[in-house]
């Protein structure tokens, strides 16, 4: 994308304080950068807050904030990824969503060409999904104070009637779906990272679930759990809601998908695809009935392609993932300690 | 310790550099330590240096070692199920 | 992937624990030491205990050069980093071990500290070509096959004439370390711990081939199979392990054929020996001062020896002195037996460099084990 | 206020990029510190997304990001101020509120019994406008890519029927209220500024105007316009929506209520307390007839004790926003320029 | 406010626009040239102009030190900061003034360049003090009203012994540039701007006293009154300029008695002759090169002289060219006859100093007066 | 240019220095240029210098003259505003 940005980088074609200073610059730049590329009639009104149409049902809120590098990606950027982040975590509640916020956090000196693309980005990311940004805020930060651009989104939904999607309902008996591949969103990115560089046709699976989900939910409306496996990982997610809903979980590791570029990519680096972050997957407790009705369905969605049953909740008290490895041995699943760093030893 | 992987070398590039290839992945190492490489071979990768070369005809005859380490007691299971 | 799917096949696993439920005498007791962390890691990772008859034990051994790195070498490198200014890059491995009073790496540089994590030694070049207006220092740490790297980042500092570029050499040397545990009274006189065997190094005899063994698997009389990462490869050396001794014999057998010769890389040992030399004593975790167990920068290179270069304070030293990690790097006790295992101490909160490493004992015993729920309820060993 | 940080920071006190890393570390600083202190019954479901009681009307949703410097301030923290800053967008909307998200994003080594201070202060500043804390995220970035904490809350709210509050109703002839005296905030906050260190009683007027705005539209469910003028202070939101609504406005300096402090302070630092935030502040059009009863009804608030009648809307075409000094000159009252930097000259 | 409210009241503006009204003859003109930029920013900022009979003009001056600063000093500002990498101080007012390209010190700030606002020599000098292994360089501006604080600064460094503190000094002196004016081609022979008095500056008054404006009211024949800086003041001094023109005297009055003694404040004169002598010639912007206008460091205190301490090159700068600064600054030009005000040049996308200094004529038209819809209608210029 | 303040000396601190108040405003200067300060008298501010005493006498007698400004004026419109 070759983007040449509105005239308002004209001396120097980088953000200032200025333009976050509250006066004429900063209402310049929301109207020529953002109110330009996100154009939807919500955000039109042009209001510090946005009206949304009546609407009745159960409302589903979600926040989350990115701060991710690089902020260019193979498969995405921060402004798409942050479309989907919260449209996913809307969508994990079960949720139809209705618009999304976005707060820009720029740090002073960072191109407008670059953030030009990142809105753009996160326009075409919305409007893909039908979801439109209703409104937004920019703040600068002082060079040093920040790192070029972070994101926090807020994204909102209306629960359809009978859906009851809780980690509560989590018990011992339902199957463990997978709707795809592992990995491959924290391998896209770490293919870029300073002193990791390598090359890999592995593309971040950054995609808003909320078509899948529904899909889902209208064959099996009993749906017990849903959730995004991001941070962290597979092993993150699931433990998690082991945690949480107090039960074990008993995986097998040969029915998780994993590309082999994705485990090439570990191996190098010394991970566990288990901890690496997705940003198009999710992962559905169900019963053991519904499993292999709802696997055909995901199967049939073009993002849940590669869908698998990858175990099921166990009764452990002690609330341990455990899986039983490649070679037929058991080992426990743990969460992630401390960063993801690549080690040698 | 010391995570080292085989990889395939697929290019080999001036000042002592090499491009090589795990699965899709690519990526550029040093080949300071190692003599006589040849695209094609693969290495043992390790800090982003090959350390070694990997002879394929070893591991086909490590490979050979494992499936018959279990041969007899298979073979005793097989008659102890056949004689019941 | 080749060369690594293939050694983790399932099929070929049930072969080997067949062969080796067949083998094993089930009147005795194998008690094997995997020397390297990178067995213990295939070990827990891969479930490989469970496909072991009860009386094949694995005791870990020393080889993680990030657990057996004394707590003072850290202490200096963080004192090198916030003293001195430099730019400190290590791998990422070294990041969360904690130092005195639990300082590490990432600590320091969370307090302004320009510590910089890299893949290869080719990266800590490049951020010093980057940055010639600071210094850059390369926090070495690493067996035999970590230190050729070093040495190549050295001869190509000289080449380019980089002046703001030293390493801060903790290269140790894994054969010494297998003979010091051999002659400590504990293996030797007391018999506390009984070792049958040894999973011998592979990526270290990739480098040093598999010769240097000889020497003690004679003096000792215990046999040495070099045996591959993979946890096929692993399961077949234990198969071997268990052969010789059922043979009473006492040699150095090479599982891991596809990679390690009896010699090793011999260009790589000649760079080695051109830049490093030995130290007359080095301290190992766990193991104490161990004479010519380590390398040090030659004369020849001091212009690029961090230790030469920065003074470095007389420092008080200390690890947390309930800290079970240099009795389990000797084998005497198990991750088990140390109280803040689970409960004070975590992979989230290490105490030791066992709970950090990926490679410690403790933290594959924590990882990859049943250990928990220990903090909740009374101690209760599951198999792993 | 002094608080003994939770055992989360047992080890060093400052939060650790670990912190942010998705495993158990995250999970604990989210229990052991969000969820201990905003606990309410949404929060407390645990889900990334929250899960509101069905409720129907037209929605107001807003969206802010704060990044004050410094932290702390007389008369508050950055975690009152980002309840405050959003309750009042979605209130200048005429709605009343539901419930807020936050989006923290913490900078490596800050350190945590700060970071308690300041989520203590936001869950009583919520618990104290009535409004529960709904979801949250938490983002960790290396030291030197924040600057101690930011946090991006969003609001939700819902709109009264029959009230009809936009920027396209201002109109000539209406009057022009603003509930107390101006720059009270960014004195305050200027007052703690390395290098300029003053001492005052000043304090920020940061308060949650809502239950103002509930008693403004009892009294005149006919109000035109309402705006908080925060940054950039009551001359931006003046000028903002005299070009947005292509109008311009007169007013009287000597009816615009300013401490004397803030009118000190403004003199020792060369700044015009037109240009100075307000965190507690509104701005208010409605039709003349409407204005005394509108008047006394916020004087009767709290918050309106100050109100006053500052001027009247114009068809200036040139959408100037133009006042009578002090001294009976005219002047105009222009946008803030750049950033507000204290001057000599 | 003590001595502030009082010179705003309604009232009195009331009072003495009646007696301007009165006193000022309807058949002539009376063009005064306000000296320094605090009385034009009071004239706008209060909306004097509008209390003042048609035939009462105000000519901008060149009072305003940000406005004057030629380029090339600024430059070199930005240059001592950017290829030095000091810590450079400066006041708020010089942070947003274009350089060459538009170059800014907070543009140079966004690009990485460590610039610090801060508010008082003293706070320069913490600075100073708090980061010992790092130059710290005070950019200084000003009149004779600055001048003192830069050398009570530079004096307080030597007695602590602060090395790593020093003075990019830019101090430059009001009397010299009045009396440059007067003698200019186009005021005292091409009769292109009529002067017909001085609004002489008060704030430099206050140190230097009244007496240095004696010379040349006396030599050019042209009334000067000493007038504080709240509206009053402007108005009041106004009268007595009008009545002095009347009676056709031309001596220095002095409105500001308050504050404004003949001799001015010999403590302070004395410790800025102590540390600053005369440079021989400084560039004004639209003057040009003064003689004897500006001050340098004395060799005495050369260790705190940034000039000498951080070498600068020789570099080409730029300002916009159709900018009518150097024009507006001599009150040869007002702001509304440059092509560029309000369409090109606004304070948010300052051209000119003058548009970025709230003292600057261009800036109080913009802001305070009735030109910002220029862009979109043809000229038209209402009073403000 | 050259803004500056007057603002009372509320406190005489060592090092020249010293607390003046503007308002409730309080703020730390510097007296180094000034001499003879007590408390209670005022000084022009500027630049956190103390850079003059403001004089009481004159400022009260500037502000009659200003008072006197329109007096004539404002007798002629009374006359002529009593005469119609
Ligand atoms: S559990 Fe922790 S404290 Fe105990 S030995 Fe292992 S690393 Fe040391
Ligand atoms: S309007 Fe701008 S360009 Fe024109 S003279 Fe003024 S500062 Fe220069
Ligand atoms: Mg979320
Ligand atoms: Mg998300
Ligand atoms: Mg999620
Ligand atoms: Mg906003
Ligand atoms: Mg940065
Ligand atoms: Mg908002
Ligand atoms: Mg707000
Ligand atoms: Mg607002
Ligand atoms: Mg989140
Ligand atoms: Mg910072």
């Amino acid at each position: 994308m070759n983007v040449a940005p509105s005239d308002l980088g004209r001396r120097t074609g980088t953000v200032d304080m200025v333009h976050g200073g509250g006066g004429r610059a900063m209402t310049e730049l929301i109207r020529d950068l953002f109110q330009r590329h996100l154009s939807n009639p919500i955000l039109d009104q042009g209001h510090d807050a946005a009206l949304l149409e009546a609407s009745s049902g159960r409302l589903v809120v979600s926040t989350d904030g990115h701060v991710i590098s690089p902020l260019f990606f193979p498969g995405g950027d921060i402004g798409s990824l942050s479309v989907h982040g919260t449209l996913n975590d809307v969508a994990m509640a079960g949720a139809r969503p209705l618009c999304l916020t976005a707060g820009f956090i720029l740090e002073e000196g960072f191109p407008l060409a670059d953030l030009e693309r990142i809105v753009m980005s996160m326009a075409a990311a919305a409007s893909e999904a039908g979801v439109p940004v209703a409104t937004g805020d920019t703040k600068v930060v002082e060079k040093g104070k920040g790192d070029g651009v972070f994101i926090t989104t807020t994204g909102l939904g209306v629960v359809p009637d009978g859906v009851e999607i809780s980690v509560t309902r989590a018990k011992p008996g339902q199957a463990i779906l997978l709707s795809g591949s592992i990995g491959d969103h924290g391998v896209a990115i770490l293919s870029k990272r300073e002193n990791l560089e390598f090359e890999t046709e592995i593309v971040s699976d950054s995609n808003a679930l909320h078509t899948l989900v529904a899909d889902m939910i209208e064959a099996v409306p009993d749906i017990a759990v849903l959730r995004d496996p991001t941070r962290g990982g597979l092993a993150a997610t699931l433990n998690e809601l082991a945690r949480a809903a107090g039960v074990g979980m008993h995986l097998d590791e040969s029915a998780i998908p994993v590309k082999g570029d994705v485990a090439a990519a570990c191996e190098l680096l010394g991970l566990d695809p288990l901890h690496v972050a997705n940003e198009g997957k999710l992962v559905c407790l169900c019963e053991q009935a519904d499993a292999d009705r709802l696997l055909s369905v995901m199967r049939a969605h073009p993002l849940g392609r590669d869908a698998a049953i990858i175990g099921r909740v166990t009764d452990d008290e002690a609330r341990l993932v455990e899986m039983e490895t490649e070679i037929g041995g058991l080992r426990v699943v743990d969460w992630l300690s401390g960063e993801q760093l690549p080690r040698i030893c | 310790m010391c995570l080292a992987i085989p990889a395939k070398v697929t290019e080999l590039l001036d000042d002592a550099m090499a491009i090589v290839a795990l699965e899709g992945i690519k990526k550029k190492i040093s080949t300071a330590l190692v003599e006589d490489l040849s695209v094609g071979d693969y290495v043992l990768v390790h800090v982003g240096y090959a350390l070694h070369k990997v002879s394929p005809e070893e591991a086909s005859r490590t490979l050979s070692l494992m499936a018959e380490a279990g041969v007899l007691q298979e073979e005793l299971e097989e008659i102890a199920e056949t004689s019941k | 992937m080749k060369y690594a799917d293939e050694f983790r096949d399932r099929d070929l696993a049930k072969s080997i624990a067949l062969g080796i439920r067949q083998e094993a005498h089930p009147g005795r007791t194998y008690n094997l030491m995997e020397f390297c962390g990178g067995h213990t890691h295939a070990i827990f990772r891969y479930g490989v205990k469970d496909l072991m008859p009860e009386n094949v034990r694995f005791v870990h051994g020393p080889g993680c050069p990030v657990c057996v790195l004394p707590v003072r070498r850290l202490d200096d490198a963080v004192e090198i980093a916030e003293r001195h200014g430099v730019i400190l890059c290590t791998y990422g491995d070294m990041m969360r071990v904690p130092g005195t009073k639990q300082r590490s790496l990432i600590r320091a540089k969370a307090d302004g500290a320009d510590i910089r994590m890299v893949y290869s030694t080719m990266d800590a070049l490049k951020i010093a070509r980057d940055n010639p207006g600071r210094q850059v220092v390369f926090f070495a740490i690493g067996f035999e096959t970590t230190t050729p790297p070093t040495a190549v980042a050295i001869k190509q500092a000289r080449k380019e004439g980089l002046s703001n570029f030293s390493v801060f050499c903790n290269h140790v040397l894994t054969p010494s370390a297998i003979g010091h545990i051999l002659a400590s009274p504990e293996v030797r006189d007391l018999g506390t711990v009984r070792i049958d065997g040894f999973l011998g190094p592979s990526h270290v005899s990739s480098v040093i081939g598999s010769e240097p063994y000889e020497f003690f698997a004679e003096e000792f009389g215990k046999p040495v199979v070099i045996a591959g990462f993979e946890p096929l490869d692993v399961m077949q050396s234990t198969l071997m392990l268990i052969r010789q001794i059922n043979e009473g014999r006492h040699h150095v057998e090479n599982e891991y054929t596809r990679v390690v010769t009896r010699e090793g890389n011999l260009k790589a040992q000649d760079l080695v020996s051109k830049v490093f030399e030995l130290r007359q004593s080095f301290e190992w975790r766990g193991l104490g001062k161990v004479p010519y167990s380590a390398l040090k920068i030659r004369k020849d290179f001091a212009e690029f020896d961090a230790e030469k270069r920065f003074e470095v304070s007389e420092k008080v030293s200390r690890e947390v002195k309930s800290c079970e990690c240099p009795a389990i790097l000797r084998g005497v006790k198990k991750p088990t037996d140390c109280k803040l295992f689970g409960t004070v101490c975590t992979p989230d909160n290490p105490m030791g460099s066992c709970m950090v490493s990926s490679e410690g004992a403790c933290a594959a015993y924590w990882t990859y084990g049943r250990y928990r729920d220990k903090a909740r309820s009374p101690r209760r060993e599951v198999a792993a």
